[in-house]
């Protein structure tokens, strides 16, 4: 059962309004969904957003040490050129720009015109695509695979680049650097319901479950039959831990983010097999995130992301930021 | 094709919008994430409302395109406001557009289409709808031209439903794309149905639903 | 659907150790389902905690400026006072121990008898109940109202009293007048599913709400339609206004706190509406937490809660804390 | 009742709560938070094989009650636990207990759950059940008294069902509270119904269902 909202048109901005009110760092920009620092540092500017319904995603991690400005489309909507213009243009600060794009046809579609008309105005803009769902082939018949929750490993580290002062063009380095290393993947217990249409993303009889979803509440590339949580992480972590050529003595950040309705102690159940999933390969794991970073509205499941560390990226890793959703 | 003639063709597939976006939602939520009628619908509402100053062809397109731009979003909205910008630009001081002139207009816009999404013809994209209409078009631009590539397109789309997806975010679901239409190649299908109805004489709407889908 | 445990009975304690390993500020103590500080100060020691299946309560308000010690029961059935027994010594440096209790009979006598075992072994303990639930009306002849959500600001503010070096004594005048203060409301538009069967903890047909929740599952103490949010919201605000005598120059902390499966995107619509029906009423808002707080595991729904602010609430309000779930 | 007797008493309890485990759980689900067998079947499971080196009846419902401490937790932990060392304290030094004593026992018992839960006879708690059971064992010690004191007890139990919770986690539905049966006073009944068959030749299980509840 979903909320009714009075006024479906207005859910976005009225969403992005009790996000602003809730947190004193950010602003929206008036008459546009993107949502800005309130105070901008003089150094590269950070923009990054996507379709809404993906909370606390984009706009919770604009903040010191991370995003300057999030862009929110509709719901699982790209935004249009349009909207990421005025991100641009509010965040640069004669340094230049970039963009942290996830790949999904529309999403670099709409950013990348954004960035031609930026260009035109003068405005030095660079991107990163990131592309860290190892659910999807990776082939070139293919648009590639998409962009799901390890961007936020890059809204952190590329922002904690560009907040010491780092160049565009070091930033972008850095940026891309994490965008290679981050390899994630997830599973649905259940659809999301669409504020919309109030129906479910897609049917799933019980006792099974979609594997390797993205975060629009489209079904996954399979669907399987529901296995002791043991199994399904360590199906997760393994295919993760052979695209990404996982080796005894790495070091890596790990998280494990709930789709938006699996209850955070299941969760940690989650994060408790990983773990021990990782213990087995030999793996140091130098951060755990634990929670909602990039959710699916209402869908019940969960991804696994892996992201390889190296000591450049674990400095920048562990440098503070006050953007509200990072913890 | 006069400015109101290019009006009444865009108003007129907004109205068709408003009967079937349920029906593009509910294609795209099988492939997709169930948005498509709703991201067309809120731009062409908005769009269509901005070409009511235009003078010519060209302009009324260029404004349409630039409303798409600004409301649109997803994967749908840079597409189709590319390929109406690619329209605008072949028609540029045409006080009116031949047919000739139109099909020269939806070359280009194809051209804009498969240069911004890079999709070939059996990609499952809207690339599959666009590209035999507008061979169609262009070896006879007469009204039989126009109404064999309002067919061509509708049969195109139709075609679409055994397609594996290889862009566009159907392409993630792989061999699971199969069996459903492509909304958007459904929703350009339209597009070119709406343009023969407005110049074609006696042209009717064909039936767009679940069962034939 | 939910997630298969392969061994329910260790679900708790798996949940906690993914948890612990997810914060390195906190730790497990042997043996135990109590989680502590790894590192304690020289103050007061504050100890909450309850059945599981609240989280990111109790163990996510553990840290620096909150809670020394988090008790964790089985899934909505509260700790044993040998665990609460077990926290108490834990944190104690010999200035005592306070207990932050919410009003459930099973935690109210649990804490009780860890508090009366701890007394006998000489350690100075006084406890504060937590009773902010305004569904319940408050009568004599019956056992008073729940806690709920409002307890975090208790955690919160008699954290930071205890923090910067107050006595017991102190810090329990402090939290005293923190739950005297606090109103809170909720309601559910699904019920959850209970881990440890597999159902729903009660019917409700479509296009019903259950209004005036708990946090264990339980119905509400009534049922109605479903309203636009705008409505709900309204609803819930006017009756927390009412209960606490709201008045036109008050200063309050505002939370909308998820119950576990409504995504954050409605949660900020409910704070922009919330927020929206404060200012009618001409109330400054202080400051606004949004999220999930106190949750009960997968239900869909949400509660607002109101502390009345002075300025000595205020300053503690806004000092530091690590603990991980405050943001 | 010497401490085998004891013993056999709470084994047979343990031994009924695995077979009704399900059906408290249900009850407590209407009202409360669906754990209430949940919680007895965990708590005496362990409690019970602490029991094992007892040498006198008040030493095995003091090792019960300790083990019932560390691991019932909810309302019900402390309420049986408190129980079970009144019982204790009132047969401290016995070898054997006389239904008299039992009674005592089961009297102080009560005495320590009301004053623990400072629940009174209506407020639709397990004081329902062992409130008017206590009074017919105190009133006739002897093996008729007992076997009354079990039909009372399942009486209670029943009659619980149209009360209004005033105490524990069902006070808060206020009127929808009524018509279930208190989920506690159940497992109480049980209890009493269990003594009785260890006591009294031929006394026999009641049907515990959802359907009698
Ligand atoms: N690369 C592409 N080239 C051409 N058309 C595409 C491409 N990617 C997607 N499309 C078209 O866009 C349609 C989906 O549009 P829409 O649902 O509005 O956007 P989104 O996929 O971002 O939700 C698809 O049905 C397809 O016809
Ligand atoms: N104050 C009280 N006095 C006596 N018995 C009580 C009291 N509160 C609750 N109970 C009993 O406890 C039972 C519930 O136990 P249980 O479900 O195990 O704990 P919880 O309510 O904490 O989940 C109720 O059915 C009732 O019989
Ligand atoms: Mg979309
Ligand atoms: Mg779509
Ligand atoms: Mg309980
Ligand atoms: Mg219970």
């Amino acid at each position: 059962m979903n909320i009714l909202h009075p006024n479906p048109d207005r859910l976005v901005t009225d969403m992005l309004d009790g996000f602003v009110r809730s947190h004193p760092g950010l602003a929206r920009l008036p008459g546009t969904q993107v949502i800005v620092r309130s105070q901008l540092d003089q150094k590269v500017g950070l923009v990054s957003g996507g379709g809404s319904g993906h909370e606390p995603a984009h706009a919770g991690y604009v903040g010191y040490g991370m995003l300057d400005a999030a862009v929110a489309g509709q719901i699982f909507t790209s935004p249009t050129p349009n909207e990421v213009l005025n991100a641009i243009r509010a965040v640069d600060r004669g340094l230049g720009v970039l963009l942290i794009i996830k790949n999904y046809t529309g999403d670099v579609m709409n950013f990348e015109m954004a960035a031609e008309l930026a260009q035109d105005e003068g405005i030095a803009v660079e991107k990163v695509i990131v592309a860290d769902d190892v659910a999807v082939e990776n082939s070139t018949f293919t648009i590639g695979r998409r962009g799901v929750a390890g961007t936020v490993f890059v809204h952190k580290i590329a922002g904690a680049s560009a907040q010491r002062g780092d160049s565009l063009q070091e930033v972008k380095r850095i940026a891309d650097k994490v965008a290679a290393r981050v390899f994630s993947m997830g599973l649905a217990l259940s659809p999301c319901i669409l504020p919309t249409t109030g129906k479910p993303s897609f049917d799933l009889p019980a006792g099974e479950v979609e594997i390797g979803i993205g975060i629009h509440g489209e079904p996954g590339v399979r669907r399987g039959s529901i296995a002791p949580l043991t199994e399904l992480v360590d199906m997760l972590i393994d295919r993760v831990a052979a695209e990404s050529s996982l080796q005894k003595s790495d070091e890596v950040a790990l998280m494990i983010n709930g789709m938006g309705a699996t209850p955070l102690a299941e969760l940690g159940v989650c994060a408790h097999h990983a773990m021990a999933r990782l213990d087995q390969i030999g793996v140091k794991i130098h951060k755990s995130l634990l929670g909602e970073y990039m959710t699916s509205l209402n869908m019940a499941g969960f991804s696994i992301t892996v992201l390889k560390l190296d000591s450049e990226l674990k400095s920048l890793l562990d440098e503070t930021t006050h953007a509200p959703a990072w913890r | 094709m006069n400015v109101e003639q290019v009006k009444a063709w865009l108003h007129g597939y907004q109205q068709r919008l408003s009967e079937v976006h349920e029906l593009l939602d509910e294609l795209d939520n099988r492939i997709g994430d169930g948005d498509h009628g709703t991201n067309m619908l809120r731009g062409f509402q908005v769009a269509c409302a901005q070409m009511t100053e235009a003078a010519t062809p060209s302009e009324a397109v260029h404004k349409l395109a630039m409303g798409l731009l600004s409301t649109v979003g997803g994967a749908s909205g840079p597409l189709y406001a590319t390929a109406f910008l690619r329209m605008s630009q072949t028609w540029r001081e045409m006080e009116e557009v031949s047919l000739k002139d139109l099909s020269d207009g939806l070359n280009a816009a194809l051209a804009g289409i498969q240069q911004r999404g890079s999709a070939n013809v059996g990609d499952k994209t809207m690339v599959d709808v666009w590209a035999p209409s507008v061979e169609c078009m262009l070896s006879d631009p007469t009204e039989h031209g126009l109404l064999e590539a309002s067919r061509v397109a509708r049969q195109a789309a139709l075609n679409t439903r055994q397609l594996v997806a290889r862009r566009g975010r159907a392409s993630y679901l792989g061999d699971r794309s199969v069996g459903t239409c492509d909304p958007g190649s459904v929703s350009s299908a339209i597009l070119f149905e709406c343009l023969a109805i407005t110049l074609v004489e006696g042209m009717e709407a064909g039936p767009w639903t679940a069962q034939v889908l």
